[in-house]
């Protein structure tokens, strides 16, 4: 079979899966972070296969990749700050025990 | 299989295996080199998606700016040592996952979708370029924002005093 | 900064600098306390040269202990025989004729030459140049230490000076040579500072760099280019004048800031001080013999006697106390380098690790001198 | 199109074989005697100026290092968008022109920003 | 020309303020008593002008060791040669004169590491050449 | 200012380049060394020596070791006058003390050997050799030698 | 399909063999030609270097082995191949060993998309420009795990001061191309070189100062070379690094200089365009980029090195708002003149003296000392 369009979503729904189940499962804020980031990978892949099958002559799903990663790098930048914040006051990276609103 | 088809599984099972690698090794900084890998493994897959100027900005933005700025947050919160263990979610976390890999991909498989087989542009800077300060004129500008809001509030966060 | 700023930051780095490290003249070494790059601390580790040459000394005669005195500051060696056969001679009362005495400031000058001129090298070596100046100073030094092996047989260790003179009448050639390389020296001079004095990279690198106020300075009994560079005109050879200093003419170059740039600036104007004083001595040189016959094993009368002279690194003081006997009963040196580290952890403290470096750099010691 | 990045594809693989090649040539001289090999505790201890190393190596560093990576990150987004601006210039005109204006101002009130916190500060 | 400063006047003008620390004065060497070294330093420092400490340095004359201090005035270029004694072999102290110049601060540790004369009130009395532990203190005359 | 004097510096270091070099390609060129070298092979003459060991008294890492033997003409014969060249200062002063101008540095320098043994040398046991006595605190060997040191711009300079 | 393979060798295999199999014997060929090119490029570099740089010490560099010292390298490669390999016992063993290998990837790989030649390359890719900036960042990640695996604090220090300086150097990298782009159009390395006659070095003057600066700074080479600072950090990442490995890390740099060497080639000296035979089109390539290395070199002999906070000041204070200074007056300018007449030219050179002479006045890069509170 020729690696199409349906190829490149399955690629793209494992690579979201692994990356909620790292999202999920883990302990360390930064690790879930780096989750988050493969699954945001995984919606690129999805738009820019999309954009490459669906409407090859017309490129909004790369771009629309290209807003997803400064998306990205924005919430890594701002996600990050908070993980050291968060490192800072309570001296844990540990996401399950960051409990602040519970005060 | 033509020599695209085995592009696309070898760098299919590169991202897979160090996304895989990234959430189960138990050793953060392997982890965080191994995200530079999958991420360098989903720039070769846009390339064969002929998105070669997404596949450099993927290899610039991610591996080369993103990527370190996790390599610093794990080098600040010193917890290189204590490793990457997983909390007591682990088991619903990945009942959740399966549910979820197996509706996602019943989902691709299922539909039929409305695929379009006239050739792929090329090169693709120029067209980005087309749609980006065209049509999505406001979405550009704001990103701008997006990232200013983020940079300010990161600065914020994260300064000493 | 008090608990709540500073919890991000702490976890210093403890450092070991030297002793087996490139930039640390020697054996020294530094252990030091850092965060992120900036020094919190810093504690200067001795005695890694230590060869106790003091005690070493109580076991020779007095003429044996000038081949010691070479090996302690062993780039200006001809400065520590100065100062210990003038301590000799105070103690014996030996007179030292005219001619010895204008030998003994040539070589004198010329050794803080050669000095000054390695220190120049290896500041801007710590300051990164890949080893480029340090070769050009090399050049020069080495055409002085030629005049030294023409006079004294030797490069390093000369042991040219004895109680009651030196060693050795200069050879014929020695005075022509001499002349051609004063006239040579300040062409070289000048090319150093048009690759150091402007330089954009050097100036950002020393200026407002480990500032020693003057009061500071004195406090610390730092002297040489130490003191001057913080703006103190304090030289032995015009304060306490010596040999036969008083018979010429020349200025005490001084610093302001008392910042690194300003202890390299004080180096280059002390070798034009030096060029004038050689000329002028050169031009006066008088004849006569050039040593006072004085017996192979000096037996000085009891007591203790006390010489300093303005050595290249500062002032370098022999104190000496004899018990009649063939050798000395307590022989000390005052070492200059030694006395000058005293503020390098003030200095260091707050700086980059890469200042660090450059401060050491600039006060210039000789590890040899420092542990004796 | 494909058909360059294959040979950098190859490209990758021969020049990642050839440095490999040289590591595993290195290893295999220590079989035929030609490269020693004789291990002594000393040597696998790290060198600190041939002294025994105080305390921790992998401690935590000083979060302006950080601060520096993020203004990195977002002046890095900037110049993605920045490319495909220059590249299609000449057709956008002034109305490209005033657009980017506008985009940079706005990341430039962050550099200042950050200049004025001292974030350029080290 | 440094002037070496008249001892025997010192050690009047000491006498009128401090009566009793001055053991002895010779040409231009003032003999203390171990314990009034600080005192007489810091008077010395702060109405003769002594603000160099350019040496300092101990001797061991078998029977008693010797700490020498040589002064230094910038301002009116004079020198003084302060000197106290210190009897027996163990257990020997005198005051540190770090606090009025830090420049003693390298010349006391080694004092204290090749002759075991304690500084009382130096900040840091540690070996400074030799290692910790190291057995002795080379420069005694007993020593080896 | 305005980086003119990082263009100075560059000036000043290919006006350099320009330059020949000043070091020497030292095995096969080598630099003339002064009359008053103390250098190694010390020239000691048996004829002059009288085994009076003022030379081992004045070494001051003690390192001169003589054996002599009463001769029937009531003079000392040196059967051996050894140096330990390997710890030897290079001082001169066994030169200096020396009452009969007996022995001399050398002005050689090349002294690397294999093992520290074969530093230990018996002078004595070289009387055949060729000496080249250094001047030092002997002047009166400095007559008739000319050239002290070469300039480096005398040497011809192959790159 | 690149030209250099469009030859009697390929139509030749592809007379017998199937088009696939052709292709890749073709492809690795050629590309172990390029890689042998680079280790032997290497060996000349480095002679070059010690050779040149005693020259400029006034002194003779290495002549021993072979006349005038030429097989120094060789002799040197034989006897880091014939080191013990040592690592340190609490390195982590293989990020230790990949290191190397990374960093040396980061350098060959620019290698695939420099036009040597008018068809003189491997690859033209249409975001060449982009490509290489990539890559040669990921140097920095092998240089990063290099100092982070050895397990020592001076490797360390280097480790985050490489990237610190990646960090601050890419992007007035990035941007200081900018202006070559909106002349030229093209991300790509051949158009770009194809597409005008003169050296673009005369109509982007600023953006050719910045990039050399900066570029350099990202390869760490001296001024900036603080990565593996000699007089602070001993080698800084590669103190631990011994024989082979130690051999490919200094391969990767120096591979990573030349490629900067290239760039500036290919971006701002017109790349292989010189006058002669298409053939000499290599040589005028190499001739140049010899010349942009010597630049470097000669600085590297000459000047002292930076500290981490001027770096950093340095990159942020005053390269990159000149490098967005000139994207804005070039874009001004093409938008007046779209066609870049020859006017420009002094124009444009007057523009970028009076631009840092006055942005030097602005920003000094004056000692800095911070006084805590």
């Amino acid at each position: 079979m020729n690696v199409g369009l349906e190829h490149y979503l399955a690629l793209s729904a494992v690579l979201l899966t692994i990356g909620l189940y790292g999202a999920l499962a883990k302990r360390n804020a930064v690790a879930i972070l780096m989750a988050i980031e493969i699954m945001l990978n995984a919606a690129n892949v999805a738009f820019v296969a999309f954009s490459r099958y669906v409407t090859p002559q017309l490129l909004t799903g790369q771009v629309f990749a290209m807003f997803v990663i400064t998306v990205a790098a924005a919430e890594a930048a701002v996600g990050l700050a908070l993980v050291l914040a968060i490192y800072r006051s309570r001296r844990t990276v540990d996401a399950t025990q960051v409990d602040m609103l519970k005060g | 299989m033509t020599a695209f088809d085995f592009a696309f599984w070898v760098l299919a099972t590169v991202a897979v295996v160090a996304a895989l690698g990234v959430v189960l090794l138990r050793d953060l900084f392997r982890a965080a080199l191994l995200l530079i890998v999958a991420l360098m493994a989903v720039a070769g897959v846009y390339v064969t998606l002929h998105a070669d100027f997404l596949a450099a900005v993927q290899v610039l933005l991610y591996a080369g700016a993103i990527a370190i700025l996790i390599v610093f947050a794990i080098m600040l919160t010193r917890d290189v040592a204590q490793g990457n263990p997983f909390n007591s979610l682990h088991p619903v976390a990945l009942a959740v996952s399966a549910l979820l890999l197996v509706s996602l991909l019943w989902a691709v498989l299922a539909t039929d979708w409305q695929k379009s087989f006239l050739p792929p542009l090329e090169p693709t800077t120029g067209p980005i370029a087309d749609i980006l300060f065209e049509t999505y004129v406001l979405p550009f500008e704001i990103a701008s924002l997006l990232l200013l809001a983020a940079l300010v509030g990161a600065i914020v966060l994260a300064r000493e005093k | 900064m008090s608990q709540q700023q500073n919890e991000l930051v702490t976890e210093p780095v403890i450092l070991n600098m030297g002793p087996h490290h490139p930039s640390t003249h020697g054996v020294f070494r530094m252990r030091v306390a850092l965060d992120g790059e900036t020094i919190v601390d810093m504690e200067p580790v001795l005695g890694y040269l230590h060869r106790g040459i003091e005690k070493l000394a109580e076991a020779k005669t007095y003429v044996q202990v000038v081949t010691l005195t070479d090996r302690q500051d062993y780039v200006a060696a001809m400065t520590n025989n100065m100062a210990y056969v003038m301590a000799v001679e105070k103690l014996s009362g030996i007179k030292v004729p005219e001619r010895a005495e204008y030998i003994r400031v040539i070589m004198a000058e010329l050794m803080r030459i050669a000095s000054h001129l390695m220190a120049i090298g290896f500041f801007l070596n710590d300051l990164g140049v890949f080893q480029t100046v340090i070769v050009y100073c090399f050049r020069e030094r080495e055409k002085v230490l030629d005049l030294f092996e023409m006079a004294s047989g030797q490069r390093i260790n000369f042991s040219y000076m004895r109680p009651g003179g030196v060693i050795q009448d200069l050879p014929p050639q020695f005075i022509p040579q001499l002349k051609q390389l004063l006239a040579e020296l300040p062409g070289y001079f000048d090319e150093y500072e048009q690759l150091i004095n402007e330089n954009e990279i050097v100036l950002a690198r020393t200026k407002e760099l480990g500032v020693l106020p003057a009061d500071k300075a004195i406090n610390a009994s730092a002297s040489g280019p130490v003191l001057r560079g913080s703006g103190v005109a304090f030289d032995l050879r015009k304060a306490d004048p010596y040999s036969a200093y008083p018979r010429f003419q020349f200025d005490i170059p001084t610093g302001t800031r008392g910042d690194a740039y300003d202890r390299y600036l004080v180096r280059v104007a002390e070798m034009r001080q030096s060029l004038r004083i050689l000329q002028q001595a050169v031009e006066q040189m008088p004849t006569g013999p050039h040593r006072t016959r004085t017996p192979w094993l000096i037996r000085p009368p009891a007591g203790d006697a006390y010489a300093h002279i303005e050595s290249p690194k500062g002032v370098l003081g022999v104190y000496l106390v004899s018990d009649t006997g063939i050798s000395p009963y307590r022989y000390k040196v005052r070492p200059p380098s030694l006395i000058n580290l005293t503020t390098l952890r003030d200095l260091v403290v707050g700086c980059k690790l890469a200042d660090c470096i450059v401060i050491f750099g600039s006060i210039d010691v000789n590890m040899g001198e420092v542990d004796r | 199109m494909l058909a360059a990045y294959a040979y950098i594809g190859i490209f990758l693989v021969v020049a990642a074989v050839f440095g490999a090649t040289v590591l595993v040539l290195s290893y295999v001289l220590s079989f035929v005697r030609i490269r020693p090999r004789k291990p002594e505790t000393v040597k696998g201890t790290p060198y600190e100026s041939g002294m025994v190393t105080l305390g921790k190596t992998w401690v935590q560093f000083n979060v302006r290092y950080y601060l520096y990576a993020l203004l990195f990150v977002v002046f890095d987004v900037e110049t993605v968008f920045l490319y495909p601006w220059a590249v299609r210039f000449k057709q956008l005109g002034l109305f490209g022109l005033v657009e980017m204006t506008i985009f940079i101002a706005i990341l430039l009130i962050g550099y200042a920003y950050a200049w004025k916190r001292g974030a350029l500060e080290w | 020309m440094t002037t070496a400063v008249v001892a025997s006047d010192v050690a009047q003008q000491v006498n009128t303020v401090m009566p009793g620390r001055v053991l002895e004065a010779t040409g231009s060497t003032l003999v203390v008593r171990p314990v009034a070294v600080f005192e007489v330093a810091r008077w010395l420092k702060a109405n003769l002008g002594f603000d160099f400490l350019e040496c300092l340095t101990a001797v061991d004359y078998l029977q008693h060791f010797e700490v020498v201090y040589y002064l230094l005035s910038l301002s009116s270029n004079q020198s003084l040669v302060l000197k106290t004694r210190l009897q027996g072999r163990e257990g020997l102290q005198v005051p540190s004169v770090t606090p009025l110049w830090q420049g003693a601060d390298f010349q006391e540790r080694e004092a204290y590491d090749l002759f075991g004369i304690q500084f009382d009130g130096h900040p840091f009395m540690k070996r400074l050449f030799l290692w910790e532990g190291f057995p002795g203190y080379p420069l005694r005359k007993d020593f080896l | 200012m305005y980086g003119t004097g990082i263009l100075k510096a560059l000036a000043v270091t290919f006006k350099n380049a320009l330059r020949p070099p000043f070091t020497v390609q030292y095995p096969d060129e080598k630099v003339a060394i002064s009359l008053r070298f103390r250098g190694y092979n010390f020239a000691w003459y048996r004829e002059k020596c009288t085994v009076c060991c003022t030379c081992a008294k004045a070494c001051p890492v003690g390192i001169i070791y003589i054996v002599g033997r009463l001769q029937p003409n009531n003079a000392y014969y040196a059967e051996r006058f050894e140096i330990d060249t390997g710890r030897c200062l290079f001082c001169g002063l066994c030169v200096e003390s020396c009452p009969f101008e007996a022995i001399y540095m050398g002005r050689e320098f090349e002294q690397a050997k294999y093992a520290r043994r074969e530093e230990f040398i018996d002078w004595a046991k070289k009387d055949g050799d060729p000496r080249v006595p250094s001047s030092w605190f002997r002047p009166c060997e400095e007559a008739g030698v000319e050239t002290h040191y070469l300039q480096p711009e005398q040497r011809k300079v192959n790159l | 399909m690149p030209r250099v393979w469009d030859n009697f060798v390929y139509n030749w295999l592809a007379g017998f063999l199937q088009d696939w199999v052709a292709f890749l014997i073709m492809g690795i060929v050629v590309m172990a030609i390029i890689l042998n090119f680079l280790a032997l490029l290497v060996m000349v570099l480095q002679y070059m270097d010690r050779r040149l740089i005693a020259r400029f010490q006034v002194r003779f560099g290495p002549n021993r082995v072979g006349p005038s010292g030429l097989l120094q390298p060789i002799a040197d490669t034989i006897k880091l191949l014939t080191k013990e390999d040592l690592r340190p016992r609490l390195a982590d063993p293989l990020v230790f060993t990949l290191a190397p290998l990374v960093v040396f990837l980061g350098g060959t790989l620019a290698f695939a998309v420099i036009p040597f030649n008018r068809s003189g390359f491997l690859a033209d890719l249409n975001v060449g420009i982009l490509y290489i900036f990539a890559i040669t960042s990921l140097g920095a990640v092998g240089i990063f795990m290099a100092g982070w695996s050895s397990n020592n604090k001076y490797s360390l220090f280097g480790a985050m001061r490489a990237v610190a300086q990646l960090v601050a150097y890419e992007v007035p990298v990035v941007v200081s191309i900018l202006g070559v782009v909106l002349i030229t159009e093209s991300l790509s390395l051949v158009d770009i070189v194809e597409k005008r006659d003169i050296p673009l070095i005369l109509l982007q003057p600023l953006g050719f100062l910045i990039y050399l600066a900066a570029a350099t700074a990202e390869v760490g080479r001296p001024p900036f070379d603080l990565l593996e600072a000699e007089s602070e950090l001993i080698a800084g990442y590669h103190t631990e690094y011994n024989g082979m490995r130690w051999a490919l890390l200094q391969l990767g740099e120096y591979v990573a200089t030349f490629a900067v060497a290239a760039v500036v080639t290919t971006l701002f000296l017109g790349g292989w365009k010189g006058p002669g035979p298409a053939v000499l089109g290599y040589v005028w390539f190499m001739l140049k980029a010899l010349f942009v290395y010597l630049l470097i070199l000669w600085v590297r002999a000459s000047l002292p090195r930076v500290r981490i906070d001027q770096l950093m000041g340095f990159a942020w204070k005053f390269l990159l708002p000149l490098a967005l200074l000139n994207v804005f007056i070039t874009a001004a300018e093409a938008l007046m003149w779209p066609d870049f007449p020859w006017l420009l030219v002094p124009v444009n050179i007057a523009i970028a003296l009076g631009l840092v002479v006055l942005w030097s006045s602005l920003f000094q890069l004056r000692a800095y000392r911070k006084v805590e509170a």
